[in-house]
């Protein structure tokens, strides 16, 4: 059947099923309907400003096929994977790994960037929140996998050694921006949108990678 | 002879290693069946029963400009009926020419019936004078469906649209931190902390989660309505504030009472 | 004036089992507001319950009951169709009573 | 059937009718200031007139392994024992660590369940005073855990 003949065929079929009511809009209609109605069911409210609704071409990628149950073609991944590498750059002192027990704090906060929040004060990494990480904290989520022993399951013995620059690298990367590695990954880029500081990032690394890190014992 | 050291190194290694999981997860089934203790314990002597009592007062006793009651309020099952509404709405009104929430629907009874002004209650914050209010009639009016099945409407062309704006919302990912309802709300058998994380877009979850509220806050004490729930999801989320009432929270409210269809109505129920 | 209590009393043998659920805040004296300033303590100190007018329970409460306060107790020799009372004062004197009949 | 209207009218006549009767069950009752600002299970008793404390098996304190939230723990405390004279809820590390007093009276059983704040995990205890002033007691260690997003 051409297309021709299943629009004709689609609107009978309509007319016939809502009787007098209009038929139901396309698809590309209720996208725009949708955003219609963000654009006016909201308001700005402390440091959460209005411009938080308009979605970068990564984010309305990845919903568009969230909410039609698929995923993103193997082209757009690949286009969102390689621009959101491109955004990611090595500490500018060529150390990734801070203080881990700094990075337990971070890992720990789920505060930052709501509009209850001041604009001034730290934001946490909400690790916690997905992750489990040190084994002592029972309260952890589940939507991320662990990272308990996330260093030493890796075998990453001394971080600044040549073998463990791979995943050294690959963790800094992902923490900065987790879309330069899965184009709709769930996990916030705290790099990329400044939601971590670089010194921040570094503190969580050493959490994760330091071998005097209590998860790594 | 090394390599028999060596062999054993390493299967004490992962005997050890299994040791160390089994007992990980053995901890974390005690943990995870003590917070299901803790919450069955709360459950006889729920504080909502105390804003139901209130919301029924509310309901029944003549009030604003008018100085009538809400009796005569329809919710979309005939005015004045009021056990199993909460389990059809949201749902379209001919008189206002829009898809309602129970709570957007009791603003325009207030304001029709009562004289009350809707625009002011949409303005006042949660938890404060005739919002507080409308969250009590919304406990009294929810537990009136308490074991009822959902069962939204989408016999209307705006109900179906609704649903589809609403679905899209519930996808949409924007934000400093990426978020969307679906990020925490798409998959089964997730936590966030403790908290178990209801899957939003089919049974159980949908009619489990959306089911619930209103509920009680044992946290801070407080009676939260489910546009207070959205509300909520939505700072956390880190996007702008959502209006009270707007579309874009019924829109929701449809998406995930059409999901829930043929879940048990629990509300008003105590929550972390 | 406060909002009501809510009371449940089930008799069950000779014996019935009262629940209560108050409505209070309940504040403690330790918490600070949105402002950094610390929250007068408010709370309920004195709780009673008499059975048909008969004296059956005292209690004393501190600050570290929770908000909306639940309290479960059990009086012996109550029957279907007996009043329960339940009387709170709290710091600031304010009280209320509420009556139940067994069930 | 009664609706909850009717029963609020109904209080608030009882509570008139009560008001006038002055409360007389409260007539003797005097708040004991010190034992609820005591910051110890000894200091408690002490505040009470009680003398000798000890651990016993007849007394039995239920509470829950984890609480999701401190707001908000269930406690109940019991005893099978005769000649109690109160029953106490105890939380060791709060700022003042009696919780609630039960006064026992023939008319009801030593056995009361409330709900307490924890600002964080501790033993919590139930108490028996008995009439010969002994303090006997059975406690439980209740976690603490941040329940939320902790956002």
């Amino acid at each position: 059947m051409n297309r021709k003949h299943t629009l004709a065929l689609t609107a009978i079929a309509a007319v016939f099923l809502t009787a007098c009511a209009a038929p139901m809009p396309t698809s590309a209609d209720l996208d725009k309907l949708a955003k219609d109605m963000a654009s006016r069911s909201f308001r700005a409210q402390g440091q959460a400003k209005l411009d938080r609704l308009e979605q970068d071409e990564d984010n309305r990628l990845c919903s568009d096929a969230d909410s039609k149950g698929v995923s993103v073609t193997e082209a757009d991944a690949k286009a969102i994977e390689a621009r959101n590498l491109a955004s990611i750059k090595a500490p500018a002192d060529g150390k990734y790994l801070g203080d881990f027990k700094a990075g337990e704090k971070v890992a720990q906060s789920g505060a930052g960037k709501t509009w209850t929040d001041k604009e001034d004060a730290p934001n946490g990494g909400n690790c916690y929140n997905c992750h489990q990480i040190s084994q002592t904290e029972l309260s952890y989520g589940t939507i991320g996998p662990s990272l308990y022993n996330y260093g030493k399951m890796r075998g990453v013995t001394d971080p600044t050694s040549a073998t463990a620059k791979p995943i050294v690298e690959y963790t800094w990367g992902k923490i900065q921006n987790s879309r330069a590695y899965n184009a709709c990954s769930s996990m916030p880029r705290f790099g990329h949108k400044a939601i971590l500081t670089e010194t921040q990032i570094k503190d969580v690394m050493a959490l994760l990678l330091d071998p005097a890190s209590p998860i790594n014992k | 002879m090394n390599q028999s050291v060596g062999h054993n190194t390493k299967k004490i290694a992962l005997a050890l290693s299994l040791f160390v999981l089994s007992s990980v997860a053995l901890a974390q089934k005690s943990s995870t069946d003590s917070i299901a203790e803790y919450r069955a314990m709360l459950q006889d002597g729920n504080p909502a029963d105390l804003f139901e009592a209130k919301g029924e007062d509310l309901w029944k006793k003549a009030r604003g400009p008018k100085n009538v009651s809400l009796e005569k309020c329809d919710l979309g099952k005939g005015a004045g009926v009021v056990k199993g509404a909460w389990v059809e709405l949201p749902r379209f009104f001919s008189d206002t020419n829009r898809v309602q929430d129970l709570e957007s629907r009791l603003v325009t009874c207030m304001q029709d019936l009562q004289g009350l002004n809707a625009e002011e209650i949409n303005k006042t914050p949660f938890g404060k004078g005739e919002q507080a209010n409308l969250t009590a009639l919304a406990t009294w009016i929810s537990a009136e469906s308490k074991g009822m099945k959902f069962n939204l409407p989408q016999g209307h062309i705006e109900e179906r649209k609704m649903y589809e704006a609403g679905k899209r919302l519930f996808f949409m990912r924007s934000g400093p931190h990426d978020f969307a309802c679906a990020t925490c709300h798409s998959q089964d058998d997730k936590r966030i902390r403790l908290q178990d994380l209801p899957n939003l877009t089919k049974n159980p979850g949908a009619g489990n989660g959306f089911g619930a509220w209103p509920a009680y806050r044992v946290s801070n004490g407080q009676m939260w309505s489910a546009q207070l729930r959205l509300n909520d999801c939505y700072r956390q989320q880190r996007f702008p504030y959502p209006l009270f009432g707007s579309d874009a929270t019924i829109a929701l409210g449809v998406f995930m009472g059409v999901n829930g269809k043929g879940g048990e109505a629990t509300a008003p129920a105590i929550k972390r | 004036m406060a909002d009501p209590m809510r009371i449940r009393a089930q008799a069950s043998g000779d014996k019935a089992t009262v629940r209560v659920l108050m409505s209070h805040e309940m504040e403690s004296g330790q918490r600070k507001d949105a402002a950094g300033k610390l929250v007068p303590a408010w709370f309920i100190q004195e709780v009673s319950a008499t059975l048909n007018g008969k004296p059956v329970m005292s209690a004393e409460w501190g600050p570290s009951v929770s908000k909306n306060p639940f309290l479960q107790f059990t009086v012996k020799g109550a029957k279907a169709g007996d009043k329960l009372a339940v009387t709170w004062k709290d710091t600031k004197g304010e009280s209320r009573t509420d009556e139940a009949t067994v069930s | 059937m009664q609706t909850r209207r009717e029963t609020l009218k109904q209080s608030a006549l009882v509570a008139g009718m009560l008001a006038a009767a002055g409360f007389p069950q409260f007539a003797n009752a005097a708040y004991n200031k010190a034992a609820f600002d005591a910051k110890t299970l000894q200091d408690v008793v002490k505040a009470l007139g009680g003398s000798t404390v000890a651990e016993s098996k007849d007394v039995t304190i239920t509470g829950p392994d984890i609480a999701e939230n401190g707001a908000v723990v269930p406690l109940s405390v019991a005893t099978s024992l005769s000649g109690v004279k109160q029953m106490l809820v105890l939380v060791e590390k709060n700022p003042a660590a009696m919780v609630a007093m039960f006064n026992m009276t023939d008319s009801i059983e030593a056995s009361f369940a409330t709900r307490a704040k924890m600002g964080q995990s501790s033993d919590v205890y139930a108490v028996a005073i008995m009439a010969d002033g002994k303090a006997l007691f059975a406690k439980k260690e209740v976690k603490v855990t941040l329940g939320g997003c902790g956002g």
